[in-house]
């Protein structure tokens, strides 16, 4: 029989619907989750099976119920915090950063704080500089979070079961532009554990370590290259920390050249920590510099023609691809 | 005095009042069809993204900005085309950025979120819910010290409430006595949720706990915004401080134009009444004829008029060209 | 009843009282003389970093953590001794954890600003100003969610009255009845500036504004402190809701210990007047006296014991070792 | 006649007293910084030359006053807000990444925001997890802001002073632990342009690219190796945006070793950043991996002798200079 097929928004609520009929303590809160399952709609469903005690309507205090979602965590609740738009994560930095992330290290180890921040990332949808933003270099840079990108959906259900179950705060960014793609997703209770890195599809003459929206677009481009006898390796890390280095640096090492594409800006991002990991664990191997492709470095803007020239495309990759493999 | 001179006084009075309340019914009938003209580019896939109509809280935005001066400071939100046009902006402009043409506002770089316009004192409108209290605060801190005698004003809806930094705004404005006046705009929704799911307590004591003036008026009635805006805003050009002022109204379409399907959150009844027992146009219509200050044809004239403006103004916005690849990187610094 | 039932009631009871106002006369003294021996550390340089000292407002979390069961959550400040020791936390982890050694409640990781006990429902002090006020919230979500009829204390400067996500939190507490008490212990002083530069309007209006049920106390009375928590402790376990507190108090010292010039901020006189008139320490045991719950010699005693016990709390933290080098990557990660 | 020295505190406090006798528009706001001229009394003395007029105490409200200093920018003044500890800027970051940095390009060049946030980054001041954090590469991240980092009494005059007549919003990060440090300081009205690297010291062995409080220990470092044979040349970038990338590599080039050092976290950090810089520019002319040095991936603990291990030392840098050169 054919497999399941989800799409990325069906996949997180099923995580979510599972684990919170699995764990009593799991519950959701945020704006506009419960009737209206969010803008979204990704959660849609779940206040009618779950009711209002477990899916909690928040007003819009994004400092506020993220610190509440920190004491809740503390003393035996189970969280997940929705974000409507990574955007507004700039709010919840103090809350993140100086309480979540440090109360178990700085209590020696004698408080957690299991909670999942789940929110958005990604351009294109028309929706300017404050509500296209991706924000994960700013908590992959924070000791004490966990943060994770699922780029399919099947990645997305296990992956949030993962972070459901993790005893850490983590937070899991989704592409807002890939909540309508589709994927097989088992109906059985599988999760992924972090820090392992999916080769998303192998190849010999180059390799591509891509995170969330970028793995489509790597993917994209990798079938393109084919036809022009270039074999490209997919590599996605799916958690930017913890990093599973050894397997991107593996894959640097089999195709000696590689470009590494996260949503985010490249210039202090997540782009850059991926190119300086490859650029010393595959010192040796490298035949090309490692290229870093991300958001162009400048505010996203909403006139389309423009706001489509600041994210990596297929097009630009395999322009890119080209060059490196000396095809251009 | 005479008589005779009394009466010419009296007259000229009349003709300020009348001009002065038609040009408010003018300003509320442009809003309106300004945004039947956004719905429409929407719905005709003509319209890049999303956009928040203003549509039934129109006297908010005329009555308070009829009270202030072209080089006063407003600051607006995500539902920001009224404030920007009662602040003065030209339409064929915000329709070029509405379709993130070059000869919009922002250059097509802003958006419906973000329109901006140094000549009318518009500092912007802001795509993050209380996003602007501290920006609006910071003009009222600019204009208190250069001393040239502006006002800033606030606007944000009900839903900012939720948002703390209002609250350390507040108390700044109050303690440096800022001449800010922050006004907002009761709706009763936050997006999908009905305002009493969002706020305890209440919302005039939110601002009376820090000391500051705080009132509530029927927002719907354009003439009572504008003289309760009028008295704050003269106090705070006075130098006496801060205002707050909670604006009850009501969004007659969907948070944004997307949001058709909207049962699971209101009412149709809820929306019907609104709209026919409490329209803010019909209601400041019905008072100039009774006044005399108008006759029908008169308020058609009016509608006719505005029609036409918009409808040239996004012709011209239709026709406008978009920015050149190059200018995607002009403008992140100045 | 009988009359010699009675009168045993009467006397259990007054045994009772006696018991209880020694036990948070003890507790006072006990939080006086850990300070004393913290400013002490610091200026025999034995204490790495600064410490900030709760000297003078004994009466506040004593009169507070009395009315709380050992299951009772509480967050407290950096100004945090007072809370961790009046919860019932042991001198001696709490030294040690000041001088950062391996037997501190927080392996020498958190230091003074950091202390967090479980076993005593202490979420942890925090050096974020206001920092805790979610956490606190968010521990009375889970008492009430799991209907375990917990309470949740946060304890704050009135400086955190500054910090927007305090009115985020309170709108919350109200709107899910959550049971919490949020104590402001209001010293007057913001780090070097006084309270009235910083805070505008009424402190108990920013409580009233959500419909939190609000009352101020006289922070240096302890029975009117441990009255008044009592009450509305109770009212919150009841699951009628979050209350506010506001206790008016003094800090005797500097900001933290190293604060030593204070008169560009507060004088002398000020600082004598509280010291003199104003001790909580003093002010009870006058009353203790009156009562004939002790005579001068329980009072001594009591004192006498502290100093003891305190000593020998030093002396164990002085003598205990470091953490070893590879604990300083352990507990990143749960 | 003998240079005149300052220390860092002074440096700073004498562009703030310069610039706001040159320019009535410049004003400060910010927690007890008036007549108690902040904890590091790094202003002393100003509120009794410019009065509380120009030098204001705020509540304790880092967003709203933040907020306010991002709208007085806009409307005419030229605001220098005061975050005493680094740590608190998860507080502003609201108003300094969705709004600051984005209201010039967001309207279309119409308005401009000229205003400096003065802060503070470093560790070993036994202050733990809260008061101790380096986040300046938050902030290199976010396109429409500029980020500098004094490591000199006269760089962080002349660069405060480029600050504050600069016409967009600037963050201005002081190594506490360098306050009291003296240097030659000119008493002229000097700037410093942003974007130009200093060569703090030449050399021709190895390069050691440092930021802030890592130059004065990559310094010290180089005057240890000097006596083993060892050459160090120290680069200090000075801003991490604008980016002097060609100076760097230069000096890369020329010696073909480096050490990147910043004392914020170097995973998805500022040292991730140049290195992967540096390994894509100098691609050719090293001789082996870029080295990168920052704080312990560890949020900061209190005690002492584990605080020590966090931070990168001179002896640290000495090790790994031996051994990049083959000396070891
Ligand atoms: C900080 C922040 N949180 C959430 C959102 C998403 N959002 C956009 S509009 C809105 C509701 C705003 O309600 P209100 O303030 O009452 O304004 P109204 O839409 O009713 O005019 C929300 C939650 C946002 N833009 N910013
Ligand atoms: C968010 C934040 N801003 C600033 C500081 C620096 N700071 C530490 S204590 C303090 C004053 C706090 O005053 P209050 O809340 O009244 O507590 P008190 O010291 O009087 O007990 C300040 C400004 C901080 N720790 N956190
Ligand atoms: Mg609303
Ligand atoms: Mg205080």
């Amino acid at each position: 029989m054919p497999e399941r097929e989800l799409t990325f928004a069906q996949a997180v609520r099923e995580a979510l619907a599972e684990e919170m009929r699995r764990d009593e303590r799991v519950c959701i809160f945020g704006e506009d989750v419960a009737e209206a399952g969010t803008p979204f709609k990704v959660l849609s469903g779940l206040v009618e099976e779950f009711g209002r005690e477990r899916v909690l309507d928040t007003p819009i205090s994004e400092a506020g119920f993220t610190g509440i979602g920190v004491g809740a965590a503390m003393t035996g609740l189970r969280p997940v915090i929705d974000i409507m738009f990574g955007d507004f994560l700039t709010l919840t930095m103090d809350q993140m950063v100086n309480q979540a992330a440090k109360a178990h290290y700085m209590s020696g180890g004698h408080w957690k704080v299991p909670m999942v921040l789940r929110t958005t990332l990604g351009a294109t949808r028309r929706s300017a500089a404050q509500h296209s933003q991706s924000l994960q270099a700013w908590f992959s840079h924070v000791p004490g979070l966990k943060i994770v990108l699922p780029s399919t959906p099947y990645d997305a259900k296990g992956l949030l079961k993962s972070a459901i179950r993790d005893e850490n705060p983590v937070v899991f960014f989704e592409d807002k532009m890939m909540y309508k793609l589709k994927g097989p997703v088992p109906e059985d209770d599988y999760t992924i554990p972090f820090g392992v890195a999916d080769v998303k599809r192998e190849g010999d003459d180059i390799s591509f370590v891509a995170t969330s929206s970028m793995v489509q677009v790597a993917l994209g481009a990798a079938l393109l290259l084919e036809k022009e006898g270039i074999s490209a390796e997919v590599v996605d890390p799916r958690t930017t920390w913890p990093l599973d280095e050894e397997t991107i640096i593996e894959s640097v090492k089999k195709t000696s050249r590689v470009i590494v594409m996260d949503e985010g800006y490249g210039r202090y991002g997540v782009a850059a920590e991926l190119a300086a990991v490859i650029a010393e664990g595959a010192f040796y191997d490298l035949d090309a510099p490692v290229k870093r492709m991300g958001a162009m470095h400048v505010p996203i803007p909403f006139s389309p023609p423009l706001e489509d020239l600041t994210v990596p495309t297929e097009q630009a990759v395999c322009e890119a691809a080209r060059h490196l493999c000396g095809k251009s | 005095m005479t008589t005779a001179t009394s009466k010419t006084e009296a007259s000229r009075h009349i003709a300020a009042e009348k001009e002065k309340w038609l040009r408010a019914y003018r300003q509320m009938v442009r809003i309106r069809v300004f945004e039947e003209q956004v719905n429409e580019l929407y719905t005709r896939a003509l319209m890049p993204g999303l956009a928040h109509l203003y549509s039934g809280e129109e006297a908010v935005a005329v009555g308070i900005c009829e009270a202030l001066n072209l080089d006063d400071y407003i600051t607006s939100t995500h539902r920001g085309h009224g404030h920007c046009l009662a602040k003065g902006a030209s339409p064929d402009r915000m329709f070029a950025e509405l379709l993130g043409k070059e000869a919009g506002y922002c250059r097509g770089k802003g958006g419906s979120m973000h329109i901006a316009d140094p000549a009318t004192g518009n500092l912007g409108a802001n795509a993050i819910v209380g996003g602007s209290v501290g920006i609006a605060t910071g003009a009222a801190l600019t204009a208190k010290k250069l001393g040239n005698g502006r006002v800033a004003v606030c606007f944000f809806g009900e839903g900012a409430l939720g948002q703390g930094s209002l609250y350390e705004v507040m108390n700044l404005a109050q303690l440096w006595k800022l001449p800010v006046v922050y006004v907002c705009e009761n709706n009763l929704y936050n997006e999908y949720t009905h305002y009493s799911e969002t706020t305890a307590g209440t919302i005039l004591g939110r601002a009376a706990a820090f000391g500051i003036e705080a009132e509530t008026v029927d927002g719907q009635d354009v003439r009572a915004v504008h003289e309760t805006a009028t008295r704050l805003v003269n106090r705070a050009r006075a130098g006496e401080g801060p205002a707050f002022l909670q604006a009850d109204t009501y969004r007659y379409s969907g948070h944004h134009v997307g949001d058709i399907n909207r049962e699971y959150y209101r009412s149709k009844q809820e929306e019907q009444h609104w709209k026919s027992e409490r329209d803010p146009i019909q209601l400041h219509g019905t008072w100039l004829l009774e006044q005399h200050y108008a006759d029908p044809g008169v308020l058609e004239g009016i509608a006719g008029e505005a029609r036409k403006e918009m409808e040239a103004a996004v012709k011209f916005a239709v026709e406008a060209r978009y920015p050149r690849a190059a200018q995607v990187s002009e403008d992140v610094y100045a």
